[in-house]
């Protein structure tokens, strides 16, 4: 009867910050993204040793039978590490099968999942910042999709996409396509984001397989991509902030370190007043995926909206706060400003979220 | 964690329910006594009339009120479960029935005594306090004092059984009305800095005490100052130990209902504005459909549900016996500008309308917003200033260097309630 | 050729602060604002005769034949001072009557407005934060005008109100009302700026004169409106800073002026940095009304909606900084805290005015 | 006050358009140089190939550019008048044709040598350096030196007629392009703080000068560090007296340029902003339709021609030979502050787009305004960081006291350009 980490949980939190401070250091960090695909296999099946990857996935189906504030987690931490790869999409993705697909296709499709070999990827966003599925076009006739997802994570690098479509009778559902699919056209992107590359996917009456479990299953990944972004978030302000008041403490400039200027006392003060706090709200938001059902679209879309408008704030003060060597690119501070900019965009923005939340409220 | 609401939780909601459908009833809610215009002052919200008092005691009875505090002085003693709080808390809030007294007494005074005082002190005090019987004024603040505990000038100086208390306090909320104060003085005027203050309870019937009103922006007197003439109170009456005041006053601050209070009072004045906006037209439509407003609403109810779980947090942390560390420092911070940042979104809701002062028949909400907007201003003000919070969170949270200039541990100005 | 004010503007304004630091200071002002009308009749005519009411007035009038920033420069050093009384009503129905009345009306009633003799108001907003005309409900048929307009300027002072009213073609222009006239209702109002007080009006087939100028007086006496209260705002801003920086400079607190602390300096100094451009700002507003008369609609929008922003973060933060005095009553600071609320609810609030700008620019 | 348009600047308007007409055709436009991946970086976004070159010159030959600079330096030594320089700042910019270069030379170079230089160095820069013949770097920061000059430690020792320079130059741009530095240098290492700091220019192709790119956090290597070992300079090349480079580099501030440029930069990120809002879809409709950016997008257009209006106010206190005070003091926190804003903006008037890097040919500008937002935060920290700023203001503008642990009147880091 609490409001806080089990010992479990804690000890997962422990274990896989010691995996990825070891495995994981920025140096490592750098070089997986400068490759290709940003994707590094031997991470991958590091984070797979660990369960990671199958975290949330049932038991029977070969995953870690935990709960979304496991998964959230976990994104934390990756967060805090920067790591790079295919975590996220996949994630959504098992989620995707896990609320959307028949216990038939759950047993088919979520073992391999489970232990990483398949990889997953969501392919939800359409033009002109449509993250709304009502609003998307994408289509499934036929047995197959056609039609533009936008800003698809690791689309070369996933194994299946999970991909949000309307079909004949005008509803939106969740459809099962495998990347080697005749009919898909995979676009390489600059991205401002180099550990969580993104791409465009065409589908050209590309097979696909409809999920055949509840409706709701898209609407119920979406609101978990808001809570492991907002814990993304978290473990990437948190870590500038700690960046921050490290550098103020070592940092010298007329003749004391720079954490002894009241200015930059409070300016720190203030980032952890923000902080602290959103760190609740997300344990909140994903305690109420599992358990407080009727509550966590809202406070998916809430927590998704505040905690990457603070996660731009934080790394933005944390820039500042550095001076000259925060603007340098061997400084690392930038790989989370970047990473920001991908949790801002990516589900869409926070006006959109709030806007959502409000019309959820019956405003 | 375990917030979950398992069915022994369902049916403890509806055990809440059906308890306000008996006890707090159509009649009892319509029969608010009139609208006292220093209603909005901090900590006398809550009503405290007679149906208020024995609906309290009846929800003392069943475990609802006071959970902290045990049945032997006037609370219900309940294990610490913050679900079912948060469920009290939610339905009573829904019944518009009275919740626990938030004034100074049972805010400030009663964990302190629960922490520090002796027995005697504890049965004289915590149940009438409870209840809203004794009411209680904090004297801590002096002229030039505000946030520099550390230059108190109020001595009291020990002849025989008594203190002889002489000096003047300042920013005394109620002093008019209450019965007993408890004070800061200095016991030890020699010793350095904290080392030399006491905490005191004192009579505010004793002789030698005079209390002039201070207006406040508002144009309301909520405040007083307080001039104490050789005012003689026993010892008997001093609260923990001689020249430990400075401590014993800071025990207020691990008490539930601290870590707590701020997010609900924000909560309340958001309900409010949620209201406000959703009854008032701007512009040809409700001022909620404004896509602006709209939008500072949900980001505002995100900071204020942060908020309450911040406070579940910080009590878990509590239960379990550890340090919440920076956690415990920000809350005020955080609390008290989002307080400001709520009120001041009610005036924008209202737009000209802002322009009607407290009492205006003609006003929405009769002109009340106004009252929450300069008073949430002046809560920031007084918890200590922001700055202060600031320093205290840089140095003891983030480890910065302290400022050898400003003894800013005295900065907590514990004025509050 | 140069943009700065000029010899005889200086002096003027060297003349009226130094007028109203002797004959308004904050005890008088008090005094003043207690009475029922806070209107002074002494302070009044020492204004009149510094030509306060007439400066916008043609010469041939009876006025100093003066520019709007003229004008505002007066308005800024009451806003300075705190003064309470008329002028901002006053004001703005002489420039009604300048733009918007024929030459025979003009000559009829603007040398006793120039004068002071004739005190005016103008009645505009109506109920829900109407303060478009395009929305406007009152309307003017057979000789007489129907319907309520909410926050009138000392409606009960006035002699005349300026009021803006819809015609049987439907078109919204302004009328000519004695405050005598039958079919007046003035309802006295409690409100929180108490050096300028608001009434509701309610008209009842109450006899009117059509003003027979230009239909574009209205929007320029609107206009003129806009930059008054900016400029008001202004004034009020700079004395709070300046308070704010005096107390900060003598009161001690931890053995030292709190105005050594680097939080309290750096507050300070963004108050300073947010109101020195600000100033240019309604400067050029004010020159744009006379002098380039196709951005003066568009600036007077911003500014009001700028400067009465600044207002409102100036009182508030200077509030804070004084600590506990500056919540007290008898400490002068809350004065200007209330001359913020009127200057952003008065005319319409900022947003409104932001999305005026907006849909002037054509967006 | 006289900005009126009256007649003759009317006349004057027509006459710079018809000017414009003639001199930057719609096949000059056409012919911009490919983008240059480096063409955000600080001061060279102005185009200076062939075809810039002759229109500037025919420009300043018509007295529309560099107008404070004497004709006989390659100016066009027009009367100081701030409409006039209004109404040619928006035609070139309506026209989108070359105006004054804005780079390290022009901003910086050029206003000190013409208060503080020699006729022979007047007569051999000023004039290359304004048609971008002679391009400069500036070498003020060093290591561990960021906004505390007083540490500089670059030496520069009279050997007969020349300073032998040693030292080591960091956030040096265009380094590797620039044919001249002018720099700060410690001629007298004896005295303190500012005194022995003196003002040299520095041929970069004198043996013993080493660059080497510094990559900054868009990934572009806009900087450089510059090593110097053993760096002959003749003693002419000193600008102002020696131990008087503190002085000499900081009357940069008084020229007209730099109070204009931040604003003239702002004003053009924000039309680009604006133009983005107007052309890209969100959600179903063109951005600028989305009543928040809306609100935004005219609170900062608001605060850019509030900025611009004060460059106007300061230039006629210079003209009239007052001290402008703290008027003088805020343009650079006001204009940094905003410039952030503004291209912050940006990023969310693109929403998920912004994810597209700079060079992403799907992306809206090609991702532009990605790098105009990272370049934003580094000017802030570029110019003396903003608390250095903050610092200055309160204490010279306000009259606070100083604080003595801070040397900030050594803040004023003139890096910028």
């Amino acid at each position: 009867m609490d409001f806080g980490l089990s010992a479990d949980q804690l000890l997962f939190q422990q274990t896989l910050r010691r995996f990825l401070a070891e495995q994981c250091p920025m140096t490592r960090v750098r070089a997986i993204m400068e490759t290709e695909t940003a994707h590094d296999l031997a991470l991958w099946q590091g984070l797979c040793g660990l369960g990671v990857p199958g975290l949330i996935v049932p038991a029977e189906h070969g995953g870690g039978g935990l709960e979304l504030l496991d998964l959230a987690l976990a994104a934390e931490e990756l967060g805090y590490a920067c790591t790079p790869g295919p975590f996220l999409g996949h994630a959504l993705a098992t989620i995707c099968v896990i609320e959307g697909a028949s216990e038939e296709q759950r047993g088919h499709w979520l073992p391999t999942m489970a232990e990483g070999t398949s990889i997953g990827t969501v392919a939800w966003g359409e033009a002109g910042s449509q993250w709304n599925p009502e609003h998307w076009a994408t289509f499934y006739e036929g047995g197959t999709l056609s039609g533009e997802k936008l800003f698809v994570p690791f689309a070369n690098v996933a194994d299946v996409l999970l991909v949000g479509a309307r079909n004949a009778e005008g509803s939106v559902r969740l459809y099962r396509v495998e990347r080697e699919a005749p009919g898909i056209t995979i676009t390489p992107l600059a991205v401002v984001d180099m550990t969580r590359k993104v791409q465009h996917v065409r589908f050209e009456r590309t097979p696909a397989t409809p999920l055949e479990g509840p409706p709701s299953g898209l609407q119920r990944a979406i609101d978990a991509g808001c809570i492991l972004v907002a814990a993304d978030a978290f473990g990437g302000s948190r870590r500038c902030l700690e960046m921050a008041v490290s550098y103020a403490k070592t940092r010298e400039q007329f003749g004391q370190v720079i954490g002894a200027f009241q200015a930059v006392k409070h300016q720190l003060a203030n980032m952890a007043c923000e902080l602290e706090p959103a760190l609740s709200l997300w344990w909140y938001a994903a305690h109420a995926y599992d358990h407080i059902r009727d509550q966590c679209e809202r406070h998916a879309a809430m927590v998704k909206a505040h905690l990457t408008d603070l996660y731009d704030r934080m790394t933005r003060d944390a820039t500042e706060l550095h001076g000259g060597i925060g603007f340098t690119w061997e400084f690392d501070l930038h790989l989370w400003f970047r990473r920001a900019i991908f949790d801002r965009g990516f589900l869409g923005d926070a006006h959109y979220h709030r806007e959502r939340a409000a019309r959820l409220a019956g405003w | 964690m375990d917030l979950r609401f398992r069915p022994e939780y369902e049916a403890f909601r509806q055990e809440v329910r059906a308890f306000l459908t008996q006890h707090w009833t159509d009649e009892d809610r319509a029969s608010a006594p009139p609208v006292n215009p220093r209603g909005m002052s901090l900590g006398t919200a809550i009503r405290n009339d007679e149906r208020a008092t024995r609906f309290r005691l009846a929800a003392i009875e069943r475990g609802y009120l006071y959970r902290h505090v045990p049945r032997r002085y006037g609370g219900s003693e309940q294990p610490f479960d913050p679900l079912k709080l948060a469920i009290i808390q939610d339905e009573f809030r829904k019944a518009e029935a009275p919740g626990e007294l938030i004034g100074q007494g049972p805010s400030m005074l009663v964990p302190t005594l629960l922490e520090h005082g002796t027995e005697e002190q504890k049965q004289r005090f915590i149940r009438d306090t409870l209840l809203g019987k004794i009411q209680w004024c904090q004297g801590y603040s002096e002229p030039g004092a505000g946030s520099d505990l550390a230059s108190l000038r109020t001595r009291a100086d020990l002849d025989g059984d008594f203190f002889v208390v002489n000096g003047h306090k300042i920013w005394t909320s109620n002093a008019d009305t209450a019965d007993w104060m408890f004070a800061l003085v200095r016991t030890d005027p020699d010793k350095p800095k904290h080392e030399g203050i006491s905490y005191l309870l004192i009579d505010m019937k004793s002789p030698g005490i005079t209390v002039r009103p201070l207006r406040q922006m508002t144009g309301e007197a909520d405040f007083n100052e307080v001039f104490l003439d050789n005012v003689r109170v026993p010892v008997t009456n001093l609260v923990g130990k001689r020249g430990q005041g400075w401590t014993v006053s800071r025990s207020t601050l691990k008490h539930e209902r601290n870590l707590i209070g701020s997010a609900l009072l924000s909560e309340r004045v958001l309900d409010g504005v949620r209201f406000l906006a959703q009854a008032l037209e701007l512009r040809g439509r409700p001022a909620i459909q404004d896509p602006v407003l709209r939008a500072r609403l949900v980001e505002l109810e995100t900071k204020v549900l942060a908020s309450r779980y911040h406070g579940y947090r910080l009590l878990t942390l509590q239960a379990r016996g550890e340090d919440p560390g920076i956690a415990g420092l920000v809350t005020k911070l955080y609390g008290t500008t989002l307080g400001y940042d709520v009120a001041r979104l009610a005036m924008d809701v209202l737009s000209d309308r802002g322009l009607l002062a407290p009492g205006e028949t003609t006003a929405p909400a009769m002109g009340m917003f106004l009252t929450a907007y300069m008073w949430s201003l002046g809560i920031l003000i007084a918890g200590g200033t922001a700055n202060i919070q600031r320093n205290v969170i840089a140095e003891r949270g983030l480890g910065l260097p302290r400022d050898p200039r400003a003894q800013r541990d005295t900065g907590q100005n514990p004025k509050e309630g």
